[in-house]
């Protein structure tokens, strides 16, 4: 057990599937001489080598596509896309190559790879280093989509995620990187890929949500907690595929949900979990489901107001957890 | 042979032997094509008579994929074809009844289960990669892996890929063959540039008459051979694979030739070329001059070829009646291989 | 008024277009000589010659990116993309650029481009030539989708996409192409972008969908009508931004809500609808929402069985209204 | 001027003159070269003091920016930049406030209105074109832009766009030249080659020592200049202009110079490269050379070039003052400008 931060955590999971498993390689841009732009990557060229740990141009299109070709060699590459906001150019290799290849070719192919990406807004990055892009991957089957919130998860998902025979992204809140610490076991553990976690329980109301948000909507429950609300907080973990049965056996004790994210409203994945409550839980309910999310603009003006306008809050959390609670 | 080792006799060696190839070899390739080219008349047999639901042909691109078939190590090597390489698949071992259940969607067929069109070749025991329709896409696949040979300490071992000239435009295409040329990987990338990709003429597509120009700018050598000539293409891609082999670094192999029949059965190819311009290629036909050749070279005879020809044409026969004979798979198969186990 | 196929109203709308605007122009692959690979651009090169019907390379990025910066010169670029398959490569000019010009530089540039591409599956089109990919650009503020059923919608959507001063991307249907005719009417008209239609009006049951599925959720509908359910199919048209007051309305009357889309069901724009649904309408609701779509694997396998397991049709639309008539 | 018009005294004619360049033009770019170099210090210290969030410099490349800057008719000719040309913005017209409001997010800041992070440079009145952060994403604008002539049929004008060595790497660039290329378009591509991209030096970016050894394979002359030399880069951006506006395409234009400080606020250039070879370049500074050149032909005194020094350090004084005093936007513009009027 170790003390540690979110991206050190990252590093720890990388550093360790490495020692273990020899076909654990990783690539991208500024990852090897550099560490990294974070350092998630930081020390891993001196203790592995420059074969297995790649400085790539900057060419997303082959950050990816290495990674896929190399994984039908038996590797196992982590590739780094260093913002989300740049994994666009991958996109036709992640969306119509990686995750069709075990499909197309009946089982005969398959592609172990995972594709790491910071993401998020929050740290003034602008249009272009602010960008939550999940939303793009949660839509193709045969991909898995992990957001991990804590350093617990972030080390033990990211392990599942090397070991899955199948490609995952895999979505690292760079805020999260410096600010949060928590125990993480040494060595190499996993935490399951799809399963969320109840990250506090609560008996009034259901609140989904991952990244981010999920320490803001902890301490908005915790501080609405003195006003008599009890809210349960679920930690998604995995948007594809969603753990369906979790987010609907919580509701269905609670009878009311409230979906949480920094994504845009509009066709985040909130829209997905409210539709499945209102198909598999609508008995259940006490009220309408409720999503709070970021305005429909795009992510997120540098400016200082324009961006605390833009982000959300535990005080924005907790009036729309008021207000359902009283509905 | 003769006890005088001259230059000038050594000169009137027969090519295929100048070039250390087997009468036997090169009996078989000249076999292979034919067989693959009756393979291709009859899946547009099927497609007219609604069996096929697409077809895409490589005829006029046999002597470029036999050629460098004969350069590939089948099994250990890695190929990364396109759609227009069913001559090569058949050269690495695929068989005319596998090429006829992957055409008509069958179970049994080995690229994909009958999931993917036509033209998405695969084996894994073959080392024949999956690829997708997404022109320019699998370049980058290649050379993934020869950056795993890299980093495993494999060596005398190479990746070779194959793609049309309309495909070298994508930026996926660059961002492959330019890492390829940054860390010398031992790839080897085909170009069959038959001049259009579908209705656009070069011209629209490469801003050289040469793609093999573009080499230069990536760090490696360009070679251009005419595709039409099977001994000239061998020669090009055993030296560019033994190259890659021995850690030398990549080659672009550009083969010049021609499509003879539409893009596939759902182009008309006479809305953008001339049917003089197709039959003069056709006198260029790469089956017929190897033919020529082993006849020049009695390497076999014009009664042996006619019953080849007998003997393939029933041999595709019988494969058409086995692949219409497979039944179509149950469709709960629907859900298999979305995931592996975890 | 002319009675004309679904390909033809698209074609007349650039004929008419490109007549009445010297600034539209078509740019693609294969888009001039042959006339498109559907044929729909056909004629224009020998009308407007080759400065305004420009045979592009294979190349997307650029086929979108040359786009928008002719749009920038004042121009109306009418983007072409084979298959809606293969506009993946050009989602970062897409999504990070045309969405985000305007916004970016706070009013200064925008980038009035329009993106057609054919989607959808039933043609024997394997993986690569049957995608319904709408839903990748229904989560990125700045753009607008729009998605027609008829030819006459197709041609008055069209005009309005190219009139419209913001990118649109235009997905129409491929088996409506040559199997749907209907009367549309003469010269350059407009259908509003952002607007849905009903269909059918009907009083039992509300039916959300667009495309092809139109048209097999109005053949469902007029046979279960003899089985005595009167079922509403609103027509959406425009998927970002969705009609939202057409939508609440109809649901807000019949007090039943069903989805049907082609895309897979888990991250389709069902999901953003039955949320909308769920959170604006819940005190009108008699029943769950439910959402009818083709299963999580991908579009779709080339052999005939597996083809028609994966989509839908108007027997498995039938079975679901009755299903939620019944509750 | 002499009565003789031999070669040789024509080669001991001045530089500048012999350019073309007018001695107040010469004067201008030097004040503007240290203005935009007084701006740049002027950022760094705001970063530190955490008044600008994120600053990224042009320190280096002043010569390649106002060099090409001079080729440029600013307000017709299109201008496609990247993050690093603040000078080429401040060449083309910018002023200093304008590049603090930018980099502190005020309104006011023409590039954005607040919205962008600093080196997003805009200008609608300026044809200097608004790009993404998204490296290699903006040159098909101009190819778009050249497009845009050709189509309407205006000649006499030219798109240029701007970028660095390791930009060549992406996709979309090559996307963007290639077409270019084919269409041999009114473009004119400038590679700012400064030898790294953040920690990766050039032998990871690119397979070739000159980025301009590219040009080859797409069809257009590729030119390398000292980077650091303002009249061998207006010569050549100058030629590539004219070569432009009039008709006979595009050109790939090489700057070989060096970037003076970290790649960005948040980067630490000390992990990939040393002290020395930052020193070393800092010798071949761009700003000293021409300062040299115009003492050595008497355009000026070293008691103007102080007093010169001082105005400037005042001018970013007050632009400092102005910019911070500038208020906020309110947050409720959030919405301003995301879709425009149907
Ligand atoms: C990304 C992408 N864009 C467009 C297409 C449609 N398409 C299929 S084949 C083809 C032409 C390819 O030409 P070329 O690369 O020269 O190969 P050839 O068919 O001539 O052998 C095109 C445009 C596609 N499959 N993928
Ligand atoms: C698509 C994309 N990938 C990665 C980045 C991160 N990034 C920003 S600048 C940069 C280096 C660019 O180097 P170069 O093109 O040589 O320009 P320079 O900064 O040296 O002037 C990188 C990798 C990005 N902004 N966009
Ligand atoms: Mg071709
Ligand atoms: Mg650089």
């Amino acid at each position: 057990m170790a003390h540690m931060t979110y991206i050190e955590a990252i590093r720890s999971a990388m550093l360790d599937a490495m020692t273990e498993d020899e076909s654990v390689i990783v690539l991208g841009e500024d990852v090897a001489l550099k560490g990294g732009v974070f350092l998630a990557t930081e020390g891993l060229l001196e203790r592995f080598g420059e074969r297995r740990v790649i400085d790539t141009p900057i060419a997303e299109i082959s950050v990816v596509g290495l990674a896929i070709g190399a994984s039908l060699h038996g590797l196992k590459p982590v590739a780094e896309i260093q913002f989300a906001d740049y994994i666009l150019p991958a996109i036709d290799q992640i969306l119509n190559e990686a995750a069709l290849f075990r499909y197309r070719s009946n089982g005969d192919w398959h592609c172990p790879i995972v594709v790491r990406a910071p993401f998020g807004a929050g740290i003034h990055g602008g249009l272009y280093h602010s960008q939550s892009s999940e939303a793009l991957f949660t839509s193709t089957p045969g991909l898995k989509v992990v957001i991990p919130s804590t350093p617990h998860d972030a080390k033990g998902l990211l392990i599942a995620a090397i070991r899955d025979p199948d490609p995952v992204i895999f979505f690292e809140h760079k805020q999260l990187y410096r600010t949060v610490r928590g125990e993480v076991p040494d060595g190499t553990y996993t935490v399951p890929i799809g399963k969320a976690a109840i990250a506090r329980s609560g008996t009034d109301l259901s609140l989904f949500t991952y990244g981010l948000m999920t320490h803001y909507s902890l301490s908005a429950a915790e501080q609405i907690a003195q006003e008599g609300i009890n809210v349960e907080v679920i930690d998604l973990r995995t948007l594809y595929p969603l753990d369906k049965a979790a987010i609907l056996e919580s509701v269905r004790r609670t009878g009311k949900a409230l979906i949480v994210h920094e994504d845009n409203l509009t066709g985040g994945i909130g829209g997905e979990i409210g539709a499945l409550i209102a198909e598999h839980a609508f008995e259940y309910l006490d009220g309408p489901v409720r999503r709070l999310a970021s305005p429909d603009v795009p992510p997120v003006a540098f400016n200082d107001d324009l961006e605390m306008g833009y982000m959300l809050n535990p005080a924005k959390i907790m009036a729309a957890i008021r207000d359902l609670a009283a509905y | 042979m003769t006890e005088n080792n001259s230059p000038v006799i050594l000169d009137t060696l027969p090519r295929h032997e100048a070039l250390g190839l087997s009468t036997d070899q090169v009996l078989a390739a000249l076999r292979g094509m034919m067989l693959a080219r009756a393979v291709d008349d009859r899946l547009w047999l099927l497609a007219r008579q609604g069996k096929a639901h697409f077809v895409i042909t490589p005829a006029g691109h046999e002597a470029a994929q036999f050629g460098c078939a004969w350069a590939i190590r089948a099994g250990h090597d890695y190929v990364v074809p396109y759609y227009r390489d069913m001559a090569l698949a058949m050269a690495l071992g695929q068989t005319p009844l596998d090429m006829l259940r992957h055409a008509m969607g069958k179970p049994g067929d080995p690229a994909s289960g009958g999931r993917q069109m036509f033209g998405h070749f695969s084996s894994r025991a073959l080392r024949i990669v999956s690829g997708s329709s997404s022109v320019g896409s699998h370049p980058v696949h290649a050379v993934g892996l020869a950056l795993a040979f890299r980093a495993k300490g494999e060596t005398d071992i190479a990746a070779i890929t194959f793609f049309g000239e309309g495909a070298t435009a994508e930026g996926a295409w660059h961002e492959a063959i330019n890492f390829a040329g940054i860390h010398q990987l031992p790839v080897v990338f085909v170009c069959e540039n038959n001049q259009y990709a579908i209705s656009m003429h070069q011209r629209k597509e490469v801003p050289v008459p040469d793609v093999a120009t573009k080499a230069a700018g990536y760090g490696m050598p360009g070679l251009i051979v005419d595709g039409n000539d099977i001994f000239a293409v061998y020669e090009a891609a055993q030296a560019a694979m033994i190259r890659a082999r021995s850690g030398d670094g990549p080659t672009l192999l550009e083969c010049k030739t021609y499509r003879y029949r539409p893009h596939s059965n759902a182009d008309n190819d006479m809305k953008y070329r001339t049917a003089e311009e197709v039959a003069e290629w056709r006198e260029r036909d790469p089956i017929k001059r190897l033919e020529r050749y082993c006849l020049d070279q009695q390497l076999t005879t014009s009664e042996q070829i006619a019953l080849d020809e007998t003997a393939i044409r029933s041999e595709v026969d019988q494969a058409t009646v086995a692949a219409e004979q497979t039944p179509n798979p149950l469709s709960d198969s629907l859900f298999d291989h979305l995931y592996g186990e975890a």
